[in-house]
């Protein structure tokens, strides 16, 4: 799909909590077919911290109602400013950006597992798998709490399941202390979230020889290839996150 | 119809903007944003003998207006272009230039003569702000004798067009300016990046894996138009200026305080259509102002002053 | 409480907040907005012999995150400084630093014997951007021999602290740091304003009366760091870092990169009271990160790397 | 008056015309004294490339009510930005500064001269002139009946005349040509406008021996006269606007 610049209209500014809100937008002409995992490139207007744009996941589409959704933590200036828009005000993007995760082959046990605002792809892979036949579970990590982001429109994808840092909702500690990875035998693990959660998935599906794919996250100049600034050590050298990512197979990365 | 055209010797460019290298990729990645073929030309990414694996990350910061880069020249070497890449540029009706690096001064020359086989790139811009491994790592631009040596060597096996990439990071651009000219380059390009760094103050490290970088972007730009405002006063081959130039008005800056065509680098990132956008700009500027021809924009500050 | 006081040599200051020539007037100019006694230090405005008129307007333009400036000098010369100025300020109870500047190097022999008589100034800052009239009008901060004999002149006639700010215009920093030490500084400052420059589209004429002047602002932090980084590492005398410090994060930068202390400049124009918040927030920076003196910040990234 | 820097409330942003807009501004705290021909320094927030303050003349104050407003022109970043604020929002202020325009000796016959933006300080000087016993005439120059700004308020100072340079309202031509100053005669004018106004006024006021005061537009790095670069040109050297002005007396410009 060609990629595009396109100045899109707000259409909802929807606050989850203190850190995260979801952008819906919508545009005139019909937005183009996109994959789960791409994402787009924000220009950030009126931050005057803010000189480059901004990497986003692609949260959700409805090809229907010609929208796209975006889900943004606040991390800083750029993203602080973000939360500010509202219904009415433009957002220019580039999109759609980078490669996606890969489909599985039929009749797989597929996992999604995804973190803080690396769960903001998931959503739109889940529905991706769900359109295909498939049925993934969905297990999410979160610090407290009060960091836990509303889930229901991914229980509609499959089984959810919880866990805590310091265990006040589901199961106390990291993703990969869940039981069901230990009740469920999977194929695949899909894998969007902080650094080390990455990690630690990365580490036990390559233990458990389970095929893994993760988003990665990196500071970005142009999210089109041209500036190599994104580079992820990989087995086969260097390569980018904007167009040969954000989504890898973990055997690829040299973590 | 303003006349945009300019020439490097007999070298015709239809217009003066160009795409700075390293900022532009090889021009294919942008196929999907604009015709690539109607710019002035392309400056395609610097390119070395061997493949280079580049800096390890992170190899970019943000800073005021501006952006730190530390790629260290990531490619996949000469052979590599040659085969892959060179049949897809010699497709653009515009003229490709090739940006070449090395750390000796024999790199140079090796490339020099290859990419002199190849038919369809218009001219080199030798970037002489690599570090010259021999002569103990101190750039080759910022250094008379191996900025001297290196431009002379490359004069010497390359027929085509020779541009000389100047480094801002000396005491007198001029200096280095009037070598490239000496020594028969047929323009000279500028500015390069500064030298610059940023500490990131949450985890009390450098926010470059190589601790300093190039800075870029509009925060160099009043840097890099005295500089060039400085070298064209002085030299009587063209000038080529850049730095942070973001849109039209940026670009005629650099016209007026003398630079013959303009080079866009960071925009490009925040705007893939920047170029273009600067080109209509600049168009709209002189359709507006009564000129007929950009050459007569060219240096008016310095007729002025 | 967190120990952040500094010393050169043995002149002592109680935190390491100083204000940059020519930014925060004789300090009295900020008397409304802020208590200038709980600064580290103050460095009034550049002064010379004779009086001095200054360029003529404009003399500052607005460049993305930074200002170009050409006051040239203007001031009222040493006579009316004694007699006028030096009461009010003598009344401070913190360092007042005087920041010397000339044509000749016996201008700024005479002015340091001048100031040396002046009890309660602490320091001279020897500002060698200035032009080398002599030298046919390259600054002295941007050659070596001139740099030198100007600073080896003032130590010979100076028994007070004696602080060379460094011109950011140079190929390598470190030289002139190197210099000033050899030549008894007790201190050095960096970085001075990068010369820029920029150019009124509307009116195609230089935005400043003398077309080219300093830049300083956010946009030249990263060189400014980089230079700090650089020249802090070669040097075993306290090294002073400015350039673009708008906020505490800013200066904790620059004591992580081996400062001992910071001067604020332009952060001064936007926010008179930018000094007291820079100080008061590398104090919480401190306590957060659980360190107990200044120190302890100062150069770790050159101990890590 | 000290000088202070504050954060003061938007309570309401008047659209004049296409380029005109006025702010109100309200402290939490009294406002302090302020003097006709002084200003304000203006923090401009979410503008890249406004980096630096923005001086701007007070052109109301309402102790009573504790408000302050000012009369503003989009000339820029800067200014537009300033344009979209609404009430409720926060404007950061540095004021009181510079000199202000004298004080008639008793019985003197006034005129108010302006022009543009430039009528923006003279409606606080007209109304402390009438609260101390004076009866200004005010004559104001505009390009054309688009431009011409609402002059209501300055009915109730004194005689308003007025010139286009169209002659689509008023008479026809600069402020100069109006032919009040040839019936009336005039002690005193202070005059505030484009510089090309000022100094045609100035010239009259010489060649008719007339106290005349201006006041000067300058880029201003700081506004409290610690940068020097705002130098203005004067028979006393190099003054700054910011702190010896902006108020001048014209016989002392070296114009
Ligand atoms: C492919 C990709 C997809 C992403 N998808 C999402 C998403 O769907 N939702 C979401 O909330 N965030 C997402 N991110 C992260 C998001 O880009 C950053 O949080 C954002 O750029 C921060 O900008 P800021 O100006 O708010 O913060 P800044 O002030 O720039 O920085 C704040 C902190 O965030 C870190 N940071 C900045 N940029 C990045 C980055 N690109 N990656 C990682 N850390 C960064 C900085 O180092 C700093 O510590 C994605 C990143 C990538 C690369
Ligand atoms: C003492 C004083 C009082 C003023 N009072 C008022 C007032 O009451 N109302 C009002 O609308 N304006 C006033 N001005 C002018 C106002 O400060 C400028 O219009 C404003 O700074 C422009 O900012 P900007 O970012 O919108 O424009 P920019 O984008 O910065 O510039 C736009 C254009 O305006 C010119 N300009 C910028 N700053 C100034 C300046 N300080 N003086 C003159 N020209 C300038 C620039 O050269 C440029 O051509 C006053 C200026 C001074 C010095
Ligand atoms: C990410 C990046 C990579 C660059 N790579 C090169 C390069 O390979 N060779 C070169 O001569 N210049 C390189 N440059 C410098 C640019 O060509 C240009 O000189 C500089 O960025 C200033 O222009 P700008 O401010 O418009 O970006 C690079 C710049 C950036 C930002
Ligand atoms: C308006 C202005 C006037 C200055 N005058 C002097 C001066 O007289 N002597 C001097 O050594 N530096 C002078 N400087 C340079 C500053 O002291 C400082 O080195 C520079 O501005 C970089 O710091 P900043 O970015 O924090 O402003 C001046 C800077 C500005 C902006
Ligand atoms: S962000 Fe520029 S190449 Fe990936
Ligand atoms: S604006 Fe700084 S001295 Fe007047």
């Amino acid at each position: 799909m060609a990629k595009r610049i396109e100045s899109l209209n707000i259409t909802e500014n929807k606050r989850l909590n203190k850190d995260f809100f979801i952008l819906e937008l919508s545009g005139k002409s019909k937005i183009p077919d996109m994959k789960p995992g791409q994402f787009v490139q924000v220009k950030i207007e009126g931050s005057p911290g803010t000189f480059l744009r901004r990497p986003i996941s692609v949260h959700d589409v409805n090809y229907g109602q010609n929208t796209l959704k975006l889900l943004i933590q606040i991390a800083g200036k750029g993203t602080e400013t973000l939360s500010r828009l509202q219904p009415g005000d433009i957002l220019n993007i580039i999109y759609p950006l980078g490669n996606s995760f890969s489909l599985p082959p039929e009749g797989q046990n597929v996992l999604l597992a995804g973190g803080g605002c690396g769960i903001a792809p998931l959503l739109f892979l889940g529905k991706y798998l769900r359109s295909n036949g498939f049925q993934p579970d969905i297990l999410l990590g979160f610090r407290n709490t009060e960091r836990i982001i509303e889930f229901n429109d991914y229980k509609e994808i499959g089984k959810v399941f919880l866990t805590t840092e310091d265990g006040s909702q589901g199961e106390k500690g990291f993703v990969t202390q869940h039981p069901v990875l230990a009740t469920s035998k999977y194929d695949r693990i899909y894998c969007c979230g902080p650094d080390p959660m990455m990690k630690a998935v990365a580490e036990y599906s390559s233990k458990n020889n389970i095929f893994c794919e993760v988003s990665l996250e990196n500071l970005m100049g142009c999210g089109i290839g041209a500036c190599l600034c994104c580079a992820v050590d990989t087995v086969r050298g260097n390569l980018c996150t904007c167009v040969d990512g954000p989504v890898f197979n973990t055997k690829d990365l040299k973590w | 119809m303003v006349k945009l055209d300019f020439k490097i010797g007999d070298l015709h460019f239809k217009n003066p903007v160009l795409t700075a290298s390293g900022t532009f990729g090889y021009g294919l990645e942008f196929d999907d944003f604009l015709d690539v073929s109607r710019l002035g030309g392309i400056v395609v990414k610097g390119i070395t003998l061997e493949p280079r694996e580049g800096n390890p990350s992170p190899r970019m910061a943000e800073t005021p207006s501006g952006m730190l880069n530390a790629v260290g020249l990531q490619n996949k070497g000469i052979d590599y272009f040659e085969k892959n890449i060179y049949p897809d540029l010699a497709l653009y009706k515009t003229n490709v230039i090739v940006n070449i690096n090395g750390s000796y001064i024999d790199d140079y020359i090796t490339l020099a003569g290859r990419i002199g086989k190849l038919k369809k790139i218009s001219a080199i811009e030798l970037n002489i702000s690599c570090p010259n491994v021999r002569m103990g790592g101190m750039a080759f631009g910022t250094n008379e004798k191996s900025a001297r040596e290196v431009t002379r060597a490359v004069r010497a096996v390359y027929q085509g067009k020779l541009i000389v990439k100047l480094s801002p990071n000396v005491t007198n651009i001029v200096d280095f300016a009037r070598i490239a000219e000496e020594e028969g380059a047929d323009s000279v390009s500028l500015i390069n990046t500064l030298l610059g760094m940023s500490v990131d103050v949450k985890t009390m490290k450098p926010a470059l894996s190589t601790i300093t970088g190039g800075l870029s972007g509009p925060a160099i730009k009043p840097v890099a138009l005295r500089m060039v405002w400085q070298v064209a006063r002085a030299l009587t081959i063209p000038v080529i200026g850049m730095g942070g130039i973001m849109n039209a008005d940026d670009a005629i800056e650099f016209f007026l305080a003398g630079a013959s065509a303009v080079q866009v680098g960071t925009a490009s990132f925040i705007d893939p259509q920047a170029s273009v956008k600067i080109l209509e700009g600049i168009e709209s500027y002189l359709v507006e102002k009564g000129f007929s021809d950009i050459r007569e924009l060219i240096g008016l500050l310095n007729k002025v002053h």
